[in-house]
């Protein structure tokens, strides 16, 4: 029993994980209906910049200086992207376009990091473990848990209940007439995509010592992500939370009771949500059109 | 060009020879392949750019992940380049999708990693030989080894897909034939699984005195580091294929492998002046310490090296024919020759990771039978 | 009395197709232009023009002397411009208050959230209810509130009486009525003479995107026989 | 091949609809005569090359079927692509290497695969449909990668020689023109249905599904039945792919092919039909041999041009072949 | 006369809402019967309903005297039971013709046929090139739907719900949006159908609902207010101070003769 109670915590921690990623993603596709696929590969971008720190074993200072410093280079790729999409209205183009400038950029960071895997370790004093229940439990992974939270609180309050949020969810809705109503919608679109990719990148540097960062790995978690999002709902933030803690706990705990389907969890939970609930778990709220 | 209706086959004879090197450039398995590359540079470089005595021309192309691109790949080396014979071949699939073409088209493969039972096995080619190692063969030697130092039971984890599997098996055949005792197996989603924590677990919970396990690539990082993480390291030893601390991946891994025991047929530590001089020359070459990567594709070209120059010509069949006879190979890794599969029969080494200066290396402790 | 707006030779379409074919338009300032014609003619392109909505292949749109043609909407809509667009366009995810609370400019304008509701009761009712959980009706004097809140110098409304009751057109045409009062300027395109006539110091007619009349209400209200013919009915 | 003048939108004012058709018509028969062509002057390479990509494109028909036409995004039919190669194959290995009869099997199971799937994901709409094919697709592919009756990761190999009428076609030439013929035929058939009253139906239903209800229709079963026909075509694609490799492995049904196919319908212009076959030449081009001239930046070059075809061809491939036109903004 | 439509108790609410509130109402066969009142009283969200678009909360709609309320929109569709969009509802990314010809091919059978091109359907195509004849868009036939005016949108609206041959068609503002002569045609165009067919009309324009309507029902709150020939629709008080407001009756036009 008290080994399922270990997995669950951690359950929590990759859910976490998850949630810091799949909220840019989320947003960004919710609220401004783009779907982006580079969202991977600006994670990766933060992956690679823990990678880049100094020596293993930084100290918090120059953690919090990587996370920082992550998520403005993401937020610069995100604004690009945002002028990059505003070419197309249509989805499979801005699929299109961001997988493109998606491939361009990781390949980018394999030629200037190789293609060997690398492994950044945690800040020096997060870098142990302490005893829970019985077994050891990495530290690090604890801070990634309450970083989830206070993320989670923030933006909520954020998005779901400030001014700025309603704009910008009209600015999905029809952004010619938000534009008539003297909102400079091109500044919105770039504003929210600039937020979602310095949440991805600041998420990749976060995961670095839990993930590493190597080629490939922006795939996998974009394809996280998106399970995540479009389980939770898409646009909301609640969604994305319920999500990643949803998706979390199936990877851990599912893994745990049921090793020999490990490689269907994930895909079969995520089939069972959206056939009982096709807009997801907690999607924003839609009406009956009459 | 010609007309694409008749049948096709390797260059004809001449003065220069040359040579397809497939090796992935990208994916998750570049960064072997640009190990091989180097290796196989590097003795070609040693020799003046010359096998068995003629010169040769290398055209490199990229195997990349899967069959999906390496097929396609080797097939333009040699219908369009009209190669003498193909070196390389990371995934065992494009190899084993590859055997009946290079059969057909009676152009030599020298497979210098795939793994899989079956290249050398079932359905052998005198067209295909291979100068890496087979799966089983790599897992089985550690299995007596592991029966004597554990006195308990062992947990196999690995990768679910068939290399893991073989090499897994190949392990469990050998180890419970020295009269080592099973105490649990996991197949974990293969490239799907970044989390061990509810393996590691499993591992604690089953009471097992040691864990025997494949991985490669950024798997084995995760797993290595995670079982450190969770607390697993100071308690159960872990045992594994060499691949699970080997290059770049035990470079990442860092701190976290020290303790790991391996069993592969190559380390950069060997004593051996051989070797000692290998390592040497790939380091100045290249600045960074080779991997058992670089060595097969460097043998690769040696048995090349030999079978030219035994071969009256240089067409693909003559090369084919003679690589047969070629005898000892001294490698880096020791000698080692083919065996009657077209395999290499060769040494393995029990490895275990040590600090060493700045870094972190495979420490030989012994030879295994 | 000065021309708030003034478009000339204005040429605008849709993927390279020119609906309208060398527009000239004058708004004095202070007076409803009623700017009718059959389906299709361009009414809304031009509107839209205007409003920064739909950029001009060339022509010029001047506000009180400033050149607006090829400027984006917002920009157009800061300079005073607001728009009660064809189809009402409102924000179906948002509450009608969240519709109504993103048009008001941040600084004090002369109309407020409250005042919208005080005149349309019925949104009053209906806040809290998704723009899409509206009736056409509703979503209709939504669309209305949205562009009184703008404060605007100019208003655009095309077919505001769309989908209204009588009851509440009535209304409408009232508060228009006071807005023009206070000398607020208005293109009024519509469908509902009644509604237009009551409003408009002009009336303007359009044909396959030209204009084909243009004269005072009551001069259009005394030839019936030649405003039946411009608008297309026996 | 009628090609050409199936741009599924009529495009606006076909005022002049004479001409343009037979200038269709035209390129057309041209197309067709240099495809035919080809075997004779090219060599091994290009020609095998040239099949793979006929292969992949017979794919790229069905998801253009399920995208373009029919509004129904799918990251999926790769799967039922591998369903038609491993069937082809495990008839070739076991049976016989008759290509029709591999071809016909591949058919069925793909027919049948996509029946057995299709009912759970016709339900969903957009992004949901995406994601719930993908799964669809992973888990074929993980099946693939662990089931030891069709080799497991290692693939299926030891496939002879497909022969049509009894005679082997040992030769790249030969093969390419069978390939050629059926992914012709298949083609042809999925045109017909596209320009049919049930084509027009499956447009209908990618506008507004909601109206087509309150027309009287029952959008269900027609989106299964394209489902299905999909799976089914998508799985010819998987025949001919492994008539040319005579070896079939998890990694031709796996995510990277199903992306690959997605992209090269946008890249063709999504519902045109030829567009995304042109596209996924384009594709397959740029993957296989442009990667060996940037040392495995290949990923790089296919980057840069999916965002230059998304700025310098808004409607894909297909849109040049109508007469540019400005774009503006509403 | 027999009823084709009845609708016993019929209720529909939006959560604590109860937009369509015990509504009872019979339609008799080849009747043009309107449906009037204020904004927000629930006029679209009946037709909704007995659409079969929206569920009924509770209530029954009764179809040529068999009881539909628990069939799905289609199956009500097929059983002739049509309605129009207060929002055109239109399928954008098709030819207007297409648009018409969804409906036509429909009814006709062949909807799911892929034997031969639609182009070959000769029959198909000239009935739909007929409805829209008829509301004036032949002309627009090859263009794309989304390329339609407003106004041009309603007219397609039209022909596209009477290509679908119903036997009760609930038209939900059809002329809201449409300009004089498109009325004018429109009112020219129901007046011209045999009466073997049934409409139900919202309308705010009262000289369209005057002049076309049999029977007036006034939905008030949800309710039925009042319902009664035209005449006396119009002289009822109640009726003038929820709907009307201050009648306009002056002449539009001073001068000229009509
Ligand atoms: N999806 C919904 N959720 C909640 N309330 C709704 C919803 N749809 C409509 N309503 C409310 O139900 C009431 C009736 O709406 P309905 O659209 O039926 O009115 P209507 O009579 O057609 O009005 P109009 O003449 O303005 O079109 C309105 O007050 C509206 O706000
Ligand atoms: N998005 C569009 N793309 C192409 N053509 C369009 C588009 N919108 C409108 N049109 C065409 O432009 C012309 C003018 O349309 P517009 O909407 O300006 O007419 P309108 O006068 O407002 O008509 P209505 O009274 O129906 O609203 C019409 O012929 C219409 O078909
Ligand atoms: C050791 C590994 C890199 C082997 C490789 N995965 C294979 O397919 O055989
Ligand atoms: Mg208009
Ligand atoms: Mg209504």
């Amino acid at each position: 029993m008290d080994t399922y109670l270990v997995t669950v915590l951690n359950g929590l921690a990759m859910g976490s994980l998850l949630f810091a990623v799949a909220l840019g993603l989320s947003l960004v596709f919710g609220m401004m209906d783009v779907l982006n696929l580079a969202h991977g590969a600006i994670y990766l971008v933060g992956a690679y910049v823990a990678v880049a720190l100094p020596g293993d074993g930084a100290s918090p200072a120059m953690f919090v200086a990587a996370v920082l410093g992550a998520a403005v280079a993401g937020a610069v790729l995100g604004g690009a992207l945002a002028g990059m999409t505003r070419a197309t209205p249509h989805h499979l183009d801005q699929a299109l376009l961001t997988l493109g400038v998606a491939l361009v950029v990781a390949e980018s960071l394999t030629v200037v990091f190789g293609s060997d895997v690398h492994s950044p370790a945690a800040p020096a004093p997060l870098d142990g473990g302490v005893r829970i229940l019985g077994e050891t439990y990495p530290v690090y992974r604890l801070l990634v848990i309450a970083f989830g939270a206070v993320l989670a609180v923030a933006v909520y309050h954020l998005v779901e209940r400030s001014r700025l949020g309603a704009v910008i969810r009209a600015t999905v809705a029809d952004r010619a007439m938000v534009s008539a109503l003297g909102v400079n919608t091109g500044r919105v679109l770039v504003g929210v995509f600039a937020a979602g990719a310095a949440l991805a990148a600041a998420g990749g540097v976060l995961a670095g010592p839990i993930l590493g960062a190597q080629p490939g790995l922006d795939e996998k978690v974009l394809l996280l992500a998106l399970v995540v999002v479009v389980v939770g709902g898409l646009g909301s933030v609640r969604g994305a939370l319920l999500g990643a803690v949803l998706i979390g706990q199936v990877q851990a705990l599912g893994v745990a009771l049921l090793p020999e389907y490990a490689s269907f969890l994930l895909f079969a939970a995520m089939a069972v949500v959206l056939l009982v609930r096709p807009a997801g778990l907690l999607p924003t709220p839609t009406a009956v059109r009459a | 060009a010609g007309s694409s209706l008749g049948q096709t086959g390797s260059g004809g004879p001449g003065d220069e020879v040359r040579l397809g090197l497939l090796v992935p450039l990208s994916g998750v398995y570049a960064p072997l392949g640009e190990d091989m590359r180097d290796g196989f540079q590097l003795y070609l470089d040693q020799h003046g750019g010359k096998l068995g005595g003629r010169t040769v021309r290398v055209t490199t192309v990229d195997e990349g992940e899967t069959p999906q691109t390496g097929v396609p790949a080797a097939q333009k080396l040699v219908t369009q380049d009209r190669v003498t014979a193909v070196v390389g071949v990371v995934n065992s699939a494009t190899a084993l999708g590859l055997r009946d073409f290079f059969h057909e088209s009676k152009v030599p493969l020298l497979v210098a990693n795939a793994g899989a039972d079956a290249i050398t096995g079932d359905r052998r080619s005198p067209y295909v030989w291979r100068t890496s190692f087979a799966n089983g063969k790599v897992g089985a030697a550690l299995g007596p080894a592991v029966a004597e130092e554990v006195d308990g039971g062992v947990y196999l984890i690995t990768a679910d897909y068939a290399a893991g599997r073989e090499m897994v098996g190949g392990f469990r055949r050998a180890f419970e034939a020295a009269g080592g005792k099973v105490a649990g197996e996991k197949y974990t989603p293969f490239g799907k699984t970044q989390d061990y924590q509810p393996y590691l677990s499993a591992i604690r919970s089953s009471g097992a005195e040691a864990v025997y396990s494949f991985y490669a690539g950024a798997e084995a990082v995760n797993f290595v580091k995670q079982y450190r993480q969770f607390g697993l390291a100071d308690e159960i030893p872990l045992y594994g294929t060499g691949f699970l601390t080997e290059g770049g991946v035990l470079d990442a891994q860092g701190a976290a492998a020290v303790g790991v025991k391996t069993s592969l047929h190559y380390s950069t530590e060997l004593d051996t002046p051989r070797n000692k001089e290998f390592v040497d020359a790939y380091r100045a070459e290249y600045k960074e310490l080779p991997t058992v990567y670089s060595v097969q594709a460097y043998d690769a070209a040696a048995a090349l090296d030999k079978a030219i120059a035994r071969a009256g010509g240089t067409g693909g069949e003559d090369i084919a024919k003679a690589l047969g006879g070629i005898g000892a190979i001294d490698s880096p890794r020791g000698p080692w020759s083919f065996d009657a599969d077209h395999d290499a029969r060769q040494k393995y080494y029990l490895r275990e990771v040590r600090a060493g200066d700045g870094s972190f290396v495979n420490a030989v402790v012994r030879e295994l039978g | 009395m000065t021309d708030l707006l003034t478009v000339s030779g204005l040429h605008a379409g849709y993927a390279g197709g020119t609906v309208l074919d060398g527009l000239d338009l004058t708004v004095p300032a202070g007076s409803v232009v009623a700017l009718l014609g059959r389906n299709g003619a361009g009414k809304t392109t031009f509107v839209h023009t205007v409003m920064g909505m739909l950029r001009p292949y060339s022509g010029s749109v001047r506000l009180a002397g400033r050149e607006l043609a090829g400027a984006p909407a917002h920009a157009v809509a800061r300079s005073g411009v607001a728009i009660v667009p064809q189809g009402r366009r409102v924000f179906a995810p948002l509450t009608v208050e969240e519709n109504l609370r993103i048009a008001a400019p941040r600084r004090d304008g002369p109309w407020t959230v409250e005042r919208v509701y005080e005149l349309m009761p019925r949104l009053a009712e209906r806040r809290a209810n998704r723009g899409d959980q509206l009736s056409g009706g509703e979503q209709q004097m939504l669309a209305i509130g949205r562009a009184l809140l703008r404060g605007p110098r100019l208003l655009l409304l095309d077919e505001p009486s769309d989908g209204l009751a009588p009851a509440v057109v009535d209304q409408v045409a009232e508060v228009l009525e006071r807005l023009r009062d206070d000398g607020i300027s208005a293109v009024l395109v519509e469908q509902d003479l009644h509604l237009a006539f009551r409003l408009a110091d002009e009336v303007v007619v359009m044909s396959k995107g030209r204009i084909v009349h243009r004269g005072p209400t009551a001069e259009f209200r005394s030839d019936r026989r030649r405003a039946h013919a411009l608008l297309g009915v026996a | 091949m009628r090609t050409m003048e199936t741009t599924a939108p009529a495009p606006a004012g076909v005022t002049g609809g004479r001409r343009p058709v037979r200038r269709g018509a035209v390129v057309a028969v041209a197309v067709a005569a240099l495809l035919v062509a080809a075997p004779l002057v090219l060599g091994a390479y290009p020609v095998s090359m040239m099949t793979r990509m006929l292969a992949f494109a017979v794919l790229v028909l069905s998801v253009d079927l399920l995208t373009g036409v029919t509004g129904m995004p799918t990251l999926g039919q790769a799967a039922y692509f591998g369903v038609g190669a491993y069937t082809a194959a495990l008839v070739g290995v076991h049976l016989t290497s008759d290509g029709a009869v591999q071809v016909a099997a591949a058919l069925l199971a793909g027919l049948a695969s996509a029946a057995v799937t299709g009912w759970i994901a016709v339900r969903a709409h957009g992004i949901v449909f995406l994601m719930l094919t993908l799964a669809i697709g992973e888990s074929v592919h993980q099946l693939a990668d662990t089931w030891p009756l069709v080799g497991g990761g290692n693939g299926l190999a030891g496939m002879p020689p497909v022969s049509v009428f009894g005679a082997a076609l040992p030769a790249a030439g030969f093969v390419y023109w069978w390939v050629l013929a059926v992914a012709a035929a298949a083609f042809a058939a999925v045109v017909l249905v596209v320009r049919s009253p049930y084509g027009r139906t499956l447009r209908g239903i990618r506008d507004n599904e909601a109206r087509m209800r309150a027309l009287g229709y029952r959008p269900g079963p027609a989106k299964f039945g394209v489902f299905c026909l999909a799976g089914a075509v998508a799985a010819v694609g998987g025949a001919l792919w492994a008539a040319q490799a005579r070896f079939v492995s998890p990694g031709d049904l796996g995510f990277e092919v199903a992306a690959l196919a997605l992209l090269s319908v946008v890249i063709g212009g999504s519902g045109s039909l030829w567009g995304p076959c042109l596209g996924a030449a384009l594709v397959l081009l740029v993957r296989d041999n442009l990667s060996a001239y940037v040392g495995g930046h290949g990923a790089l070059v296919l980057g840069l041009v999916f965002v230059a075809v998304v700025f310098l061809m808004p409607r894909g491939l297909a849109g040049l072949a109508r007469p540019r036109r400005k774009e503006v903004r509403s | 006369m027999t009823p084709v439509l009845e609708l016993r108790g019929l209720t529909r609410s939006y959560g604590s809402l109860t937009a369509v509130d015990h509504v009872d109402l019979t339609v008799a066969k080849g009747e043009r019967h309107a449906l009037i009142g204020p904004n927000g009283a629930g006029k679209s969200t009946l037709f909704a309903t007995v659409a079969g678009t929206l569920r009924a909360t509770s209530g029954r709609v009764l179809l040529n005297g068999r009881d539909v309320t628990a069939l799905p929109e289609s199956e009500r569709a097929r059983r002739g039971l049509l309605r129009t969009y207060q929002h055109s509802s239109l399928f954008l990314g098709c030819t207007v013709l297409d648009n018409v010809a969804l409906a036509v091919q429909r009814v006709q059978r062949v909807a799911h046929r892929f034997d031969r091109p639609a182009r070959g359907f000769r029959r198909t195509q000239t009935r739909a090139l007929e409805h829209l004849e008829s509301v004036g868009l032949a002309g627009r036939a090859h263009d794309m739907a989304s390329a339609l005016s407003h106004g041009e949108r309603r007219q397609l609206e039209v022909a596209m719900v009477l290509a679908a041959e119903p036997a009760v068609v609930m038209f939900d503002e059809p002329t809201a949006g449409m300009s004089a002569a498109e009325t004018e045609r429109f009112v020219t165009l129901l007046e011209g159908l045999p009466r073997t067919l049934t409409v139900v009309i919202v309308e705010h324009d009262l000289d369209v609902v005057f002049r076309l309507a049999d029977r007036v029902t006034v939905l008030h709150l949800g309710a039925v207010l009042a319902s009664g020939p035209p005449a006396a629709i119009r002289s009822d008080e109640a009726v003038r101070a929820a709907y009307l407001g201050a009648a306009r009756t002056e002449d539009l036009f001073t001068g000229g003769a009509r």
